[in-house]
């Protein structure tokens, strides 16, 4: 049942990263994090979309995308805590997020960094002659990055299967729309002069999210080539890190409290009885204590691990 | 004279600049927002204006050209980079144009810019917000760059170099923004190219530069108290290189120890050893040794990190080795109190 | 008479460069150089809207726009011969061209790299309340570079005095529009999708390119901000080099004679009567030979400036 | 085995590597154009179809990114730049995501894919078309680098670079295509990493690579006719460094001499002489040298190019130096049979 599944998607993104943000104080995660509650119907809706053969990559701001798409929210935990059972061995943190199992590729920390990897993979899926689709995350800034044109000018001319979804949440870091973008710009217009077929949509209503995905997944798997799709939503809490930040004075709390308004959780919720999402948050509640008491009981990674994984056959060693 | 931290002196030169010339401006991701680029840039906006002091959209190529046509329309830009992990996306732009505008056009023009660019440790910055890359823009002929370590030498570097007539890479480690020191008040300029010399001391010669002559003083300090004499040279300037400094040094102690918190393979510590084998060899009592960062990035687990980095144990351990002396270094590690992955205690993420 | 002037200017920019065909086999003229003929209506109407108080900044074929905006002809040849009274003093060669005076402020050889240059001299304009406008001139693959994009953002946000002059010739090298950018693309549609003002014109009609340029230059000393113009022109000659290559398969005969039938010259020579004609070819005859003159007598510069200019204060030495 | 041209060779390993294996794409600026690349690529569409070779619009870096990707996703990319200079469009590609992609995920990925950059020179290249800036690539972990002199090598290593698991920088230096050199047929492979000895001799080390080190070897033969006997180590790959093969003959030699196309300081040249001094420093019987390019862009007339590159005259003059042996090298000089500015009689222009 479609509102069930993406209500559960919805869940574990924010009680995991409520968790984080519950904890994160204890300094025992030590690596820059960045949220993603109140955005999570874009990740939950697009990746209803997709299966595990469907590719996707995402920037710094990944937990939700990782997750949505199947990653393991143990190593995810883990990962964040820096031990040796993380996605990623502990080198990567909250920015570098990988689970190859659940097609999801990997997110990184520059903006813009992955867009071309997501078309890249798509040129592969192509090759290949898989029916699969490239979905590369992006947010509002990373529209402004050159490689963002570049990239989507070769998807078009290529007609490579990849969608791109990106997250307007109005701001980068604290800076808002109106400092880096002309007035009156709407993104997914702009995609559209580019050669893609473009759309946007309500980016806390999982639902209308779910919609506009699986119609464009279909489209691309149809052949009709790449396809944007734009989102307006809202992270809640600060930039990076676990608290709120509507006092420091980039944005007001008026604007925060009128976004909460649009909890895409609720919004859901109302369609289900009650029980069900009793039994839901119980077990949502369960597996992030389990993702959280993994990561805790995890090991460190040996010293030595600071210097592999470099090329195919060479380790480093400490102090060149 | 004022004490203030090295952030407090980063914003003072930028203040200082902006008074001094109506041609400054200053921008960057961030540059008006409300942590002001960890407090470098706070209250400028405010005092200057927008039109000169203002945010940037991501985009970090297109400013980097945006800087040079303003420098060569007469403005004179101060870019700042949050990290210097993001400036590689500029790199056509300040190798291609800014380095070269000078020679390409025969001397005719010049693009006197400031790219300040900020250096992440620690702390689970990881392997893409903490690359110390000083030893790229060293190889670029056509730039200056620049590494201070304490606070008055960032303020009078960077005035002179928004006042000077070239591209500079203003290189500014994240773990010295706290750091606190006497800084000069008004139009304090230190020229770029002399390094400063932070202990004297007639056995070994350390060359270091940025946040690990912090830990080098340390170092000297404790081998000062066991008897053995080390000049620490502070470079500042990565290029040019204060060579002159190092040799006069060098023909004293006849040993050589060069500290760099860049990749080993191709950093500037190799440039030095072999600058110095090449032309001081006979002065050389001993091989010339360096400490550098592994060839490795950082990677973001604490449980990694702690091996990564040279420290004063490192250096000192190294030190008496080149002296031939044993010394117990256990005090330079047991006296530090506070995590490994911190400059401080002040210190407590997220970024 | 502006048909007089335009056509002195387009004459100046032929001559000039027919007479570097003529002469570039001799092997004295040792630098890849990228011939305009074919295209001069486009530098000499949006020149003829400018004043000397203007800046323009261009790419790697920049001889017209060197030019037509007041370049010293000797100076420029001087330059591809090597030599010390060339513009760079033979360190930049055809590609790097300079002559503050007639506001020409650079050429440079990397496809796209005086884009976010011209924006940074206009946003200079800006500051200094110069009425003076900064022009880009740049070819249809400039299109394709991510600085392009991210530069027009800035522009448009901040209503900087810029104007963007696109020469589209079809070509990049000897890339048909078909490889690198996607069917049915219209370059100043995307443009106008980033918030620029723009049109496309005739670029092999000098009187239609010098009314677009003349109107987009006043609107943006009204401070209507950036402007876009394409011109849809052709490239007679081999991309770089002084033959004709429609022999070696990229492109056919045929085209190639479409296009010289729109040869802008006599489209102008139409208007204004013989011995006017004859006159000004004479002069400009006599304009080329005195600038090869010049050129083949200046001095080579002394062997110690290749290590000069580098910074306001070193100079390098031979073999480090 | 057959004759073939440097040029040939990179063609002959791109058909070889197309034809063993469905997964290799090979695609740049050009790559389809009737002079595929300098002849490097010619033919290669038609035999492998364009959805393999193909052309690409000029977006440097997103054609990076857009590599990495499809190596993620399994395929073997080859992506050729006519210029080293324009990959400085894509450092971030390169530098953030192809050479950390297996460390920073922990090794559970990695980017294995080739990018050609060829390397210009003379004949007015000027400041932004002969940039030799290996000494990047070589700082950073994660890529390996090679620069092959010998059209055997350039087409043996070009074949591993493609079939193996790491991103790889491939040097190609213009005047090496028309270089021509016994060269084996099918899928014939080269290590990365081992150097390739091309002159031996027991009074000095002679370390290069690419084309340089065919002036080297001119200076070899010259010497060992004028009884001096040098060892020529020819790098063939700058990342990693053949170090064994250079202390084997170091310890023998005692004297070493490094050539580097690249710009001085910090250099390639430079980090090997530091590593000998550190490493082997009882072994050098007198100071090590290098010889590189000046600490300037090439300028564009040919009458600023003649005093700017390292030719066999030099390096045989310096290697008698460092052996206190008086050598007129002149006819190294009066041998020579063409334009300074070009690499041979072939070469006309324009570019
Ligand atoms: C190239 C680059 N420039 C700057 C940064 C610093 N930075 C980190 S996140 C971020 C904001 C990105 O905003 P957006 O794409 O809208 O995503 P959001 O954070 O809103 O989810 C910036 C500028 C970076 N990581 N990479
Ligand atoms: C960044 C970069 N990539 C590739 C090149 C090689 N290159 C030189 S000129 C040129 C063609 C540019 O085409 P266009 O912008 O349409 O100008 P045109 O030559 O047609 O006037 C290319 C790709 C370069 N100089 N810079
Ligand atoms: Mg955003
Ligand atoms: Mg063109």
């Amino acid at each position: 049942m479609a509102e069930l599944d993406l209500l559960t998607s919805m869940k574990r993104i924010r009680a995991v990263e409520e968790r984080i943000a519950l904890r994160y104080g204890e300094q025992k995660m030590r690596c820059p994090t960045h949220l993603s509650i109140g955005q999570e119907a874009v990740a939950a809706g697009v990746c209803a979309a997709l299966t595990a053969a469907d590719l996707a990559v995402s920037g710094h701001r990944a937990h939700a995308h990782y997750l949505a798409k199947g990653g393991s929210m143990r190593a995810l935990v883990a990962e964040l805590y820096g031990k040796v059972d993380g996605c990623c061995r502990g080198k990567g943190g909250s920015m570098h997020l990988t689970d190859r199992a659940a097609g999801f590729v990997g997110s990184t920390a520059i903006v813009g960094g992955t867009i071309p990897v997501g078309v890249g993979l798509a040129l592969a899926l192509k090759q290949q002659r898989s029916d699969a689709v490239s979905v590369v995350f992006l947010g509002d800034a990373a529209t402004e990055t050159g490689v963002f044109y570049e990239s989507v000018n070769f998807a078009v001319l290529k007609t490579l299967p990849v969608l791109f979804v990106c997250e307007n949440n109005l701001y980068s870091v604290y800076s808002p729309l109106s400092v880096r973008q002309p007035p009156g710009r709407e993104i997914h217009r702009v995609a559209q002069a580019l050669g893609l077929s473009a759309q946007s949509g309500d980016g806390n209503d999982a639902l209308a999210v779910a919609g506009l995905a699986s119609g464009a997944v279909s489209a691309i798997r149809n052949g009709a080539g790449p396809q944007f799709l734009e989102f307006s939503t809202y992270r809640w809490r600060e930039h990076c890190g676990p608290n709120y930040d509507n006092d420091i004075g980039y944005r007001t709390e008026a604007e925060f409290e009128a976004w909460r308004a649009c909890d895409p959780i609720p919004k859901l919720e109302a369609l289900l009885d009650a029980v069900r999402i009793e039994t839901l948050n119980a077990k949502v509640e369960q597996e992030v204590d389990d993702a959280f008491a993994f990561a805790e009981m995890s090991a460190f990674p040996p010293e030595f691990e600071a210097f592999t994984d470099l090329t195919s056959d060479v380790s480093g060693a400490a102090h060149g | 004279m004022a004490e203030m931290s090295y952030a407090e002196a980063i914003r003072d030169g930028l203040a200082t600049a902006l008074r001094l010339d109506p041609s400054v401006i200053c921008y960057g991701l961030g540059v008006t927002d409300p942590k002001g680029v960890f407090g470098t840039t706070l209250g400028l906006e405010a005092e200057f204006g927008s039109d000169r002091v203002f945010d940037m959209p991501t985009a970090e190529n297109a400013m980097t050209g945006i800087a040079i046509g303003a420098a060569l329309g007469g403005l004179r830009p101060v870019l700042t980079h949050q990290r210097l992990d993001f400036a590689l996306l500029s790199m056509d732009q300040i190798v291609n144009n800014a380095a070269k505008w000078r020679f390409m056009f025969g001397g005719s023009a010049s693009a006197p810019l400031v790219i300040r660019m900020i250096l992440g440790r620690g702390w689970g910055q990881g392997p893409t917000h903490s690359q110390n890359l000083h030893a790229w823009f060293a190889h670029i002929p056509g730039l200056k760059v620049v590494m201070p370590t304490r606070p008055a030498d960032a303020k009078g570097l960077l005035l002179s170099a928004i006042f000077g007539q070239d591209p500079v890479i203003f290189l500014e480690q994240r773990w010295l923004h706290n750091a606190r020191g006497e800084t000069p008040q008004g139009d304090y300029r230190v020229p770029i190219g002399p390094s400063a010399q932070l202990h004297s001391g007639d056995d070994l010669t350390v060359v270091s530069s940025g946040y690990l002559s912090i830990e080098a003083l340390h170092a000297a300090q404790f081998l000062a108290a066991n008897g053995v004499g080390c000049d620490l040279i502070d470079l500042r300037s990565l290029r040019p290189l204060d060579l002159p400094a190092i040799r006069a040094s060098l023909v004293r102690t006849g040993r050589l120890l060069v500290l760099d918190s860049g990749f080993a393979t191709g950093g500037i510590a190799g440039e030095i050893l072999a600058w110095a084998s090449e032309t001081a060899f006979s002065a050389l009592k001993v091989a010339p040794a360096r400490l550098t960062a592994p060839d490795a990035p950082e990677a973001t687990s604490p449980a990694l990190t702690e091996a990564y980095h040279v420290r004063a144990e490192h250096i000192a351990a190294r030190a008496a080795q080149m002296l031939g002396v044993t010394l117990d270094v256990e005090p330079l590690v047991s006296r530090r109190r506070f995590a490994h992955d911190t400059p401080g205690d002040w210190f407590k993420g997220p970024f």
